[in-house]
């Protein structure tokens, strides 16, 4: 087993600084003076180290299968389903694994499937220890094949996408100089590439952390590649302010972040996930077997105020409470529900959630590959990864404030999708809503569930901000879909992979059969929790009904978004002309993900996806938590949700028909005609400037409140958020002005007030000095009669 | 009739066996005087200048008193009273010769090399500096307070006269008539104090005064009885007198405008040859009260507070007036009046630390070491001054004015001049590396001692201490006007060669860098000289 | 030849032997006389490595002592000596110097002035570094003050005498304190009980005895312990500066010439930190305790406050200043945070302490390689288009690609990104300081957004944008070779150190172990004073 | 009847204050120099009482002695210093000497 422990940390390290390797490359090759900006070296390399990364996870996925004997997909009891090869990608671990599948179930001892271990100690203070180590199971892996595949397509769709930076003059459109021409500089060809690097570099380290310190490390240096990325139009100067709003936003949520570290810090005494080894053959346990132990129930104290940790060894290996309290190590409740929020802040922060998620549209600055991998695939999934990867830590009331951001979210980003007319906005509008979506499924005790939606989100979320970017492309940077229609017969490809990802995160699917997108899959996962969950505590009905009416609404907006931009009469007939199919370079790549995003999640809940996924979910977490006893919310079992599938599934599809047809009736036949709706709403209109107007004939409920809700949402998010966040700001700089006054008139101010004062003082006493000669004498005669006379006063008596 | 002619007969070979062997530097420099005018009226002398035969007999009494002083500290020599009890032969007392006698040197080749008197008033000037110099060395060994007032007037007469030396100059007439007179009526107010202390105690020598004082003083007696309130202004008097010589603050009315009229040599020796002699004369009467009475010693503690009221007094009033002066000189009169106030300090704890009443072993060691700060600050202080008024001179010598704002840019053509009045400055400021600092250091040590003792010796430290920190302002305007702003190209060429004039430069200015690194040798020698002053009485 | 002990009087002096044979290169040689000087950071880089090959790792203690009497009179030896604190620290220095060397090809007036003071400059701070007897250490600690005084006031800015002499002055009046709290040692340390550790009669300034006498809690009471702290605490701070003292900082950066800004910001600013950690907590353990909570608030203070202070700035280089301001208050506050329970009396969550020391040790290194960085930036455009004004940059990454790269990474390194060595101390410091007080941990834990924000902008205002806004645009030329090796100098140390901290760690944390257990025990062994002792929440 | 020092005492202490009164109120310096050597002749005639009256015996005459001497001296310097004030400023009038002063 050890030598599998290495082997795999190995592999995946391998996988893990490949990318970084490729930054350096990059950075020092290509700044080489005579470097010639044509070449597309840079992105070659980039490709070779990523896809090498890829190779490498499968072959630890592969290794990891092995060394478990596959017990990951004969775990779930009633056998596997029909024997559908998971994905058809063509890359030997599909095949590898397939034929697998009818080796001979022996059964002896469990083999080790979680290995964790140490890279190197940064730091080490009496028995506080601080180190970079490594935490591999079968979340992990799957993270790892997820980000390394979908990173590879972008790379290779972006050689293409990012063309015309090959150039040594590039004009830059959008900025215009103070002579009015536009702006020009060398092409930046190479720079996108290293910092595409970085990132997955950081994203990966992200993954692969064995401590919450080591995340919070790789948290901030993704938060600098995503600024990076984000600003790398860096003439742009809104480029630039998105790119500083992302950082600052995420470094709020990093202040969170920072104090749940604290307090773990301080309580627990350590920062590692598994039990750590010592060198003296002392074992120490890690955070998860301090706070749940074997069993995943919290050892409190009777008055349930204080929680005991688990930090002593019962004969067979588990982790009990100590009895004695002199050695018990306590934290209080309250304490260890601000820590499971301020990492939750962190999560807000990073993956776009209800507070602070102003920042993703703003973020759609970068360029279309960076929007599709790191502010839709990876980097925003970071924040839903850390809330499973931490979950044990959370105690059900922080599960429950999670599940209510994640629905909020879900339906103020859904809502105000409705409204945006840039074709990416719409995609940062849709990807914040998903984001809800997965939060709410791990809040209301769907691991799995929320999981699952955040790999199949991260295929097809992937693949439509790729058609999008083919699209844009195209049209030569014109991104407002208003200006763009009937691009099918121009577009065919782009359109019809396009097709196939709106159809998966609407959710569609042939009922009655089990063939369905992948977006079906896990949105019925989460929805059928969800159900589950409201069943256990009726009084949250509102975390099954308000995700329902998402469902439907996103149906809507994307089916909008198709139908507006690839059917209809082209509406600029200047720019149809120059409409022009992507090269194979994007197209490939489109089509891969269109077969990832359609197929990943085959077989639904006991797909091999799923179980992939589940294998390694916290202890305790699949028979549900009965609330009942300690009157807090309690979470549906594993055997819950299963009953509760087939209802919530059903109820989705109708959702998701309902949105799809609506949106036809607009815009697909564009029976009613969206204008004249625009001008009877015209006050809104003006409301919503910067929103294009809604037209919406049909006046049906659905569509009025949404529309009032979505206006609703719009203005919160742009006039309460952005406003908070602008007052904070402005704020912030009328202090450090005040603060910059005090420092100079205050301070300043005294010290040089003593050395004028003293100087002042020192001329005066110049005028004493008369000059006069017979002024002297009389001082004399005067200064020996008050001296007696002071002398005589102040003799000290007796 | 024969008792008359054995008083006589003892007074004869008491003063020819021993008193006039001990004497013999102070004779050597009379003799030097005489030899002086002599080749004023020989043809035959004519030829030589004055200022060799000056420095020749300053050099022998200057080597004289090094080996007396040798003898004293080796034990070969005991300290003795001599020519009946009026002046005092000790380690201290020669020591401060020894100090007078080296400065002496140092100032006739200053004048030789700034060259102010020329060559036919040469023996006049040098007559003078040399009585002045007798008159302090007498002040320095008086041990009856008729010695006391007769260094007083020999110090102060010819030092009237050298600072009315540049006979033309109008400014010079007008520093030397206010010097004349403020002076004589200083010596008028001491002299009538003498006169009451010596009718109270119906003696005139110091050591008898304070047995005296308690006979007639019963015990317990506060300020209201008569007979202690004539003691206190008697001595009050005295200490006028002395109090005008080391420009104390009621007392300093004089100092800047007579340092702005006199010549920069001139005004250098003042500031320090006066200041040593009187410092010691004042030592001498502060340890004349003691071995009296309690109620001798509370006047003498009462004194002693007052002297340390007056010393931060002094020091304030220095640093602080110095701020806004143009002229060099006046700003260097100032410091000179600040740098008395911290001696005094030096003095004060002494008082305080003698007659406190718990007194015990040891406040005897604190003493001593207030006696050591003192000692080791005026050797400090010698070369710190003299270096700044030998640059002054030579620096007028080429430019003609004493301005600050005509020092602009002076670094830059001559180097080795502006580096030798930085480390005199840095030492005036009191920074570390420089003799200064220790010497600060020393003083504040003792009159932090001194705060265990009374309370109101905090504020004379608090004085010293912020009086430091005023010091820096006026001290780093010269610096920054030499080396910080630029030279205005219309201004006089400043050029010294190495030879007679940067070496003399050197040589009195690194001493004060190095007794600030290596004050370890010097520190022995001074304690050695407090602890004989100390215990010896 | 090289031994340990002779090994730090070499580093102390080789600078002041090649100051000295510069005096004998000619004016106009420029160009040897800079690779003269540059040859001495050489060396005295490589005596420093090769003090750490001296260096045993697992021991604590002082190592490499060496005792020389110096004063015997006052028991004050040349005593020398080093742990992982001071080595440390001693390795930076000469690095900085090293490379802020490198950096003053750009320094055109009067060379040999410059490069003279400059090596006295490393003098004084390798002495304090070493100094283990309070009276050297103070020496050593104003010869720092002159050659800087005279670096910033000569070849400063416009306004450079202002900011010459409010340095000058903030520093003196710190020393003052430094001194009175000085000679209240040395006299506490005269009692009979400490005759014991001493072994000689009369005070001592030998630090490791005055700190093993303040173990005992015995010798020094509690008021004095409390006095003392708050003395030589503001003595130091004033150097740090923490809030209250800092507003000299910004006026000696903004006015410094660019390599002297640097080593300003690199290693003085250390000093203060160095200070508080070798002499103001041992030495009053009592003292630093009670005042602990007052120390994090100042320290959490000056974090915002300076982070507020450089959002304001428009000046970049004042804005860098004010920045420092904001990073040292996390050393303040790492050294601070030593929580007592009322129950045991003992530092509670030793280890939490521990890990502020080490973060505070951490963060003073990766400053004094981060700021020097920034500066160095703002220097590199600061020569070329001679103004610093933020509003009118822009543009400058298409100008200078490589310049803008290497300003951004150093800049990261301000801002605390991981992976580069801000973020390590930082972090460490914020983490500990939960234990010690929540409130106080949240609002640091705070500063870290302002420090993005404050440093983002800048970054987005002066690189980023079009077009380059401001004055003679044609000046902007690519970074030179010289530069560019400065910069990745720089920047390699940034990465070394934020990717493996224990090259700082595996020095320090031993000696701070040792400290954090003599300072609670020297807090427990004081008696208390009969006030309840009231601890912080 | 025996004539006892306070009579004298008196004297010389209303001379004392003739003498310093005289200093400090005359415009000229002849004057002033008169006003000197009246302090000097107050502290003379003190010395002489004392020497009669209180053991000093003679040493009070001798004190005398030396002080009528010195104050020759003195007188001597002072009147050519003062001669050479006239010289350079064609006054005695000790006030328009004011050109050193701040």
């Amino acid at each position: 087993m050890e030598s599998l422990g290495n082997r795999l940390s190995t592999l995946l390290a391998i996988a893990w600084l490949l990318p970084l390797f490729g930054f350096v490359v990059e950075v020092f090759a290509m700044s080489w003076p005579n470097a010639n900006r044509k070449s597309k070296a840079a992105a070659y390399f980039a490709i070779f180290c990523i896809g090498f990364g890829f190779v490498c996870s499968s072959i630890a996925f592969y290794e990891w299968g092995n060394g478990t004997d596959w017990a990951v997909f004969k775990a779930v009891d009633h056998g596997h389903g029909e024997a559908a090869t998971a994905t058809e990608h063509g890359d030997h671990a599909a095949v590898g694994h397939a034929d697998h599948e009818h080796k001979a179930v022996t059964h002896e001892t469990p083999k080790q499937t979680v290995f964790a271990g140490t890279f190197y100690n940064l730091a080490q203070f009496g028995n506080l220890k601080v180190s970079l180590d490594y935490y591999i199971d079968s979340l992990t892996l799957a993270m790892f094949v997820m980000v390394t595949l979908i990173a590879t397509c972008i790379h290779i769709f972006a050689t293409g996408y990012m063309a015309e930076e090959l150039v040594n003059d590039y004009v830059d459109h959008q900025v215009h100089t103070h002579d009015g021409g536009h702006f020009h500089r060398p092409g930046r060809f190479y720079k996108f590439f290293s910092y595409m690097s970085l990132f997955c570099f950081a994203m990966l380290g992200l993954v692969l952390a064995g401590n919450i310190f080591q995340v919070f490390i790789f948290w901030e240096l993704v938060g600098i590649c995503s600024y990076l990325l984000i600003g790398f139009y860096v003439e742009r100067h809104s480029a630039s302010t998105a790119a500083n709003k992302a950082f600052i936003v995420n470094r709020v949520g990093d202040f969170g972040f920072i104090i749940g570290l604290m307090i773990l810090w301080t309580s627990f005494g350590t920062f590692s996930f598994a039990d750590q080894h010592g060198t003296d053959g002392k074992v120490q346990p890690g955070l998860f077997s301090m706070a749940r132990g074997h069993d995943g129930e919290l050892a409190k104290t009777t008055d349930g105020k204080t929680v005991v940790l688990k930090t002593e060894q019962d004969g067979h290996g588990h982790w009990e409470a100590p009895a004695e309290p002199s050695h018990q190590k306590t934290i209080t409740y309250t304490l260890l529900i601000v820590a499971g929020l301020g990492v939750f802040g962190g999560c807000v922060g990073k993956s776009a959630q209800f507070p602070l998620q102003t920042w993703l549209p703003d973020a759609m600055e970068g360029p279309t590959p960076v929007s599709a991998l790191v502010h839709s695939a990876t980097m925003v999934a970071a924040g839903v990864y850390l809330a499973g990867r931490f979950y044990p830590m959370f105690v059900p009331e922080v599960l429950l404030t999670i599940a209510y951001v994640g629905c909020i979210t879900a339906f103020v980003g859904a809502t105000i999708a409705i409204v945006a007319t840039d074709i990416k906005k719409v995609l940062a509008y849709s990807t914040i809503s998903q984001l809800g979506y997965m939060m709410l499924g791990l809040g209301v005790g769907g691991w799995g569930a929320g999981l699952f939606h955040l790999v199949t989100h991260a295929c097809f979320k992937s693949l439509m901000f790729l058609c999008s970017g083919s699209v844009i492309a195209g049209c030569h940077h014109e991104q407002e879909m208003p200006k763009m229609g009937g691009l099918l017969r121009k577009m065919p490809i782009t359109a019809l992979t396009m097709l196939v990802g709106v159809m998966a995160i609407a959710g569609l699917a042939i009922p009655g059969t089990s063939i369905a997108f992948s977006g079906y899959h896990s949105k019925d996962a989460i929805l059928a929790t969800a159900l589950a969950y409201t069943k256990l505590n009726p009084i949250h009905f509102l975390l099954f009904v308000v995700p329902l009416l998402t469902a439907g609404i996103t149906s809507f907006y994307m089916f909008r978004l198709w139908f507006y931009t690839f059917l209809g009469k082209p509406r600029d007939q200047h720019l149809h002309e120059h409409v022009h199919e992507s090269p194979w370079e994007m197209t490939g790549p489109l089509l891969l993900l269109a077969v990832l995003a359609a197929g990943c999640a085959i077989g639904g809940e006991d797909g091999k996806l799923f179980k992939m996924l589940t294998f390694s979910q916290p202890v305790g977490v699949a028979d549900g938590v009965d609330g009942a006893a300690a009157h807090t919310v309690s979470l549906p079992g594993h055997t819950a949700i299963h009953e509760s599938h087939s209802t919530a599934g059903s109820a989705a599809l109708l959702a998701a028909f309902i949105g799809m047809s609506i949106s036809y009736l607009v815009y697909g036949k564009g029976v009613i005609n969206p204008a004249d709706i625009k001008r009877q709403a015209a006050s809104v209109h003006a409301f919503l400037a910067n929103k294009w107007g809604f037209d919406d004939l049909y006046d049906v409920m659905f569509v009025k409140p949404a529309h009032v809700v979505a206006k609703f949402a719009a203005a919160i998010d742009k006039f309460v958020f952005d406003e908070i966040l602008h007052t904070f700001v402005r704020m912030g700089i009328a202090v450090s002005k005040w603060d910059r006054k005090f420092d100079e008139g205050v301070i300043d101010g005294i010290v040089n007030l003593m050395g004028n004062s003293t100087y002042s003082l020192g001329i005066s006493l110049r005028n004493v000095q008369t000059g006069k000669i017979r002024q002297y004498v009389t001082f004399i005669a005067v200064s020996v009669v008050t001296l007696f006379v002071l002398l005589f006063a102040l003799y000290p008596k007796g | 009739m024969n008792e008359i002619g054995l008083l006589v007969q003892r007074l004869l070979d008491e003063t020819t066996k021993t008193s006039v062997g001990l004497f013999v530097p102070e004779l050597v420099l009379s003799g030097t005087i005489v030899a002086m005018l002599l080749c004023r009226i020989l043809p035959l002398l004519w030829r030589v200048p004055a200022q060799w035969i000056a420095l020749l007999g300053a050099f022998t009494a200057f080597a004289w008193t090094l080996c007396q002083f040798d003898q004293l500290v080796g034990g070969t020599m005991q300290p003795t009273p001599i020519f009946t009890g009026l002046l005092m032969f000790d380690q201290f007392a020669t020591f401060f010769r020894m100090f007078l006698c080296l400065f002496l040197i140092l100032t006739i080749t200053l004048t030789v090399l700034s060259g102010i008197p020329d060559r036919e008033d040469g023996p006049d000037f040098y007559t003078l500096l040399i009585g002045a110099t007798l008159g302090m060395m007498i002040m320095s060994s008086a041990n009856h307070l008729l010695m006391v007032f007769l260094g007083v007037e020999m110090a102060s007469v010819p030092s009237y006269a050298m600072v009315g030396f540049l006979k033309g100059r109008k400014k010079s007439s007008e520093a030397a008539l206010k010097y004349v007179v403020y002076g004589a009526g200083a010596a008028g107010v001491m002299l009538y104090g003498i006169s009451l202390l010596a009718g109270l105690t119906g003696t005139g020598s110091l050591p008898e005064i304070g047995h005296r004082l308690s006979m007639i003083v019963s015990q317990g007696a506060g300020i209201s009885d008569p007979i202690v309130r004539t003691i206190v202004l008697a001595s009050l008097m005295v200490l006028v007198g002395l109090a005008f010589k080391l420009s104390v603050f009621p007392f300093h009315f004089w100092c800047p405008d007579v340092f702005e009229g006199a010549a920069a040599e001139v005004a250098g020796f003042l500031s320090v040859a006066s200041k040593a002699g009187a410092f010691a004369l004042l030592v001498r009467f502060g340890l004349a009260f003691s071995g009296g009475s309690a109620a001798v010693s509370e006047i003498a503690f009462a004194l002693g507070i007052g002297i340390g009221v007056l010393a931060a007094a002094t020091a304030t009033f220095g640093n602080l007036s110095a701020y806004g002066q143009t002229n060099i000189k006046r700003m260097l009169a100032y410091s000179t009046i600040a740098h008395a106030g911290y001696m005094l300090m030096a003095v004060s704890a002494l008082m305080v630390m003698k007659y406190s009443k718990h007194g015990g072993a040891e406040s005897t060691a604190a003493t001593l070491s207030c006696i050591e700060g003192l000692i080791y600050y005026l050797f400090v202080y010698l070369f710190m001054n003299l270096g700044a008024f030998a640059i002054v001179a030579l620096v007028r010598n080429q430019i003609f004015s004493e301005e600050i704002e005509d020092y602009n840019g002076l670094a830059t053509q001559c180097p080795l001049l502006c580096f030798g009045m930085a480390l005199c400055i840095f030492s005036l400021i009191g920074l570390p590396p420089m003799g200064g600092f220790f010497a600060k250091l020393v003083i504040f040590a003792s009159v932090f001692k001194a705060t265990s003792v009374h309370w109101a010796m905090w504020f004379v430290l608090g004085a010293g201490a912020i009086n430091t920190v005023f010091g820096l302002f006026y001290y780093i305007r010269i610096l920054k006007a030499m080396y910080l702003k630029p030279r205005p190209d219309g201004a006089r060429k400043v050029s010294y060669d190495l030879m007679p004039v940067g070496l003399f430069v050197l040589m009195i200015c690194l001493p004060t860098l190095g007794l600030g690194i290596l004050p370890a040798r010097f520190t022995e020698t001074f304690n050695n000289v407090a602890s004989v002053l100390l215990t010896g009485r | 030849m090289f031994t340990a002990e002779t090994l730090t009087s070499w580093i102390i002096f080789v600078p002041t032997i090649f100051a000295f044979f510069l005096i004998f290169f000619d004016k106009k040689a420029v160009e040897p006389m800079r690779l003269w000087a540059l040859a001495g950071t050489v060396v005295t880089m490589f005596l420093s490595l090769a003090l750490i090959g001296q260096f045993t790792l697992g021991d604590g203690s002082i190592q490499g002592k060496v005792s020389v009497p110096w004063i015997a009179s006052w028991n004050i030896n040349y005593q020398l000596g080093y742990d992982g604190i001071s080595l440390t620290l001693v390795v930076l220095s000469a690095f900085v110097f090293l490379v802020s060397m490198l950096a003053s090809w750009g320094i055109e007036k009067h060379v040999k002035g410059y490069l003279i003071l400059f090596l006295i400059l490393e003098t004084g701070v390798m002495g304090v570094f070493f100094a283990l007897d309070f009276f050297l250490f103070y020496v050593f600690w104003e010869v720092m003050l002159l050659p800087m005084y005279f670096l910033i006031g000569v070849w400063g800015g416009p306004r450079r005498e202002y900011a010459a002499i409010k340095f000058f002055l903030y520093t003196l009046a710190g020393g003052v304190l430094m001194l009175i709290a000085l000679l209240m040692y040395y006299f506490g340390s005269a009692t009979p009980e400490a005759m014991a550790i001493t072994g000689h009669s009369g005070g001592s300034f030998d630090l490791i005895k005055l700190a093993e006498m303040a173990q005992t809690g015995k010798i020094f009471s509690p008021g004095m312990q409390v006095a003392g702290f708050i003395l030589l605490f503001i003595g130091f701070a004033i150097k740090v500066p923490t809030f209250p003292f800092h507003t000299w900082l910004p006026d000696a950066h903004v006015e410094a010439p660019t390599p002297i800004s640097m080593i300003l910001a690199g290693v003085l600013l250390k000093l203060g930190g160095y200070g508080i950690i070798r002499i103001a907590f041992p030495l009053c353990p009592y003292g630093a305790q009670v005042a602990a909570y007052a120390l994090v608030a100042i320290g959490v203070v000056s974090i915002i406050y300076g982070a507020f202070a450089a959002l304001a700035q428009t000046d970049f280089k004042r804005m860098v200043a004010y920045s420092s301001v904001s990073h040292m208050g996390y050393v303040l506050l790492g050294i601070a945070v030593w929580k007592i329970s009322e129950v045991t009396g003992a530092a509670e969550g030793r280890d939490y302490w521990l890990m502020g020391m080490n973060g505070a040790m951490f963060q003073m290194i990766a400053h004094g390689v981060s700021s020097p960085g920034m500066f160095f930036m703002v220097g590199v455009i600061y020569d070329r288009v001679h103004h610093r004004d933020l509003n009118q940059f822009g543009g400058l990454s298409g100008l200078m690609p490589n310049y803008s790269g290497m300003a951004a990474v150093i800049f990261f390194a301000g801002l605390g990104l991981p992976g580069l060595c801000g973020f390590i101390g930082e972090v460490f410091v914020v983490l500990s300081v939960w234990n010690y007080s929540k409130v106080l941990a949240i609002v640091s834990a705070g500063g870290v957004i302002l420090t993005a924000g404050y440093i983002l902008w800048a970054l987005q205002r002066v690189y980023l944008g079009p077009e380059y806004k401001g004055p003679h645009p044609e000046a902007i030329t690519p970074m030179t070779s010289r530069e560019q090796a400065i910069g990745w100098l720089l920047i390699v140390p940034c990465l070394a150190l934020g990717v493996y901290p224990n090259f700082v760690f595996n020095y320090t944390n031993d000696s701070l172990t040792k400290l954090v257990d003599t300072l609670d025990s020297g807090y427990q062994n004081t008696p208390k004073p009969n006030t309840v002792q009231t601890t912080q929440k | 009847m025996e004539p006892t020092p306070d009579k004298f005492l008196f004297i010389s202490a209303v001379l004392f204050v003739c003498g310093v009164v005289c200093m400090t109120t005359k415009r000229n310096g002849i004057g002033i120099l008169m006003g000197v050597e009246l302090v000097l002749n107050a502290a003379n005639l003190n010395f002489i009482t004392f020497s009669r009256f209180t053991p000093l015996g003679l040493d009070g005459q001798v004190f005398s002695l030396f002080v009528i001497v010195l104050a020759a001296a003195e007188a001597a310097v002072a009147l050519a210093i003062a001669l050479n004030f006239y010289n350079n400023h064609l006054t005695i009038d000790v006030d328009r000497g004011d050109e050193l002063h701040g």
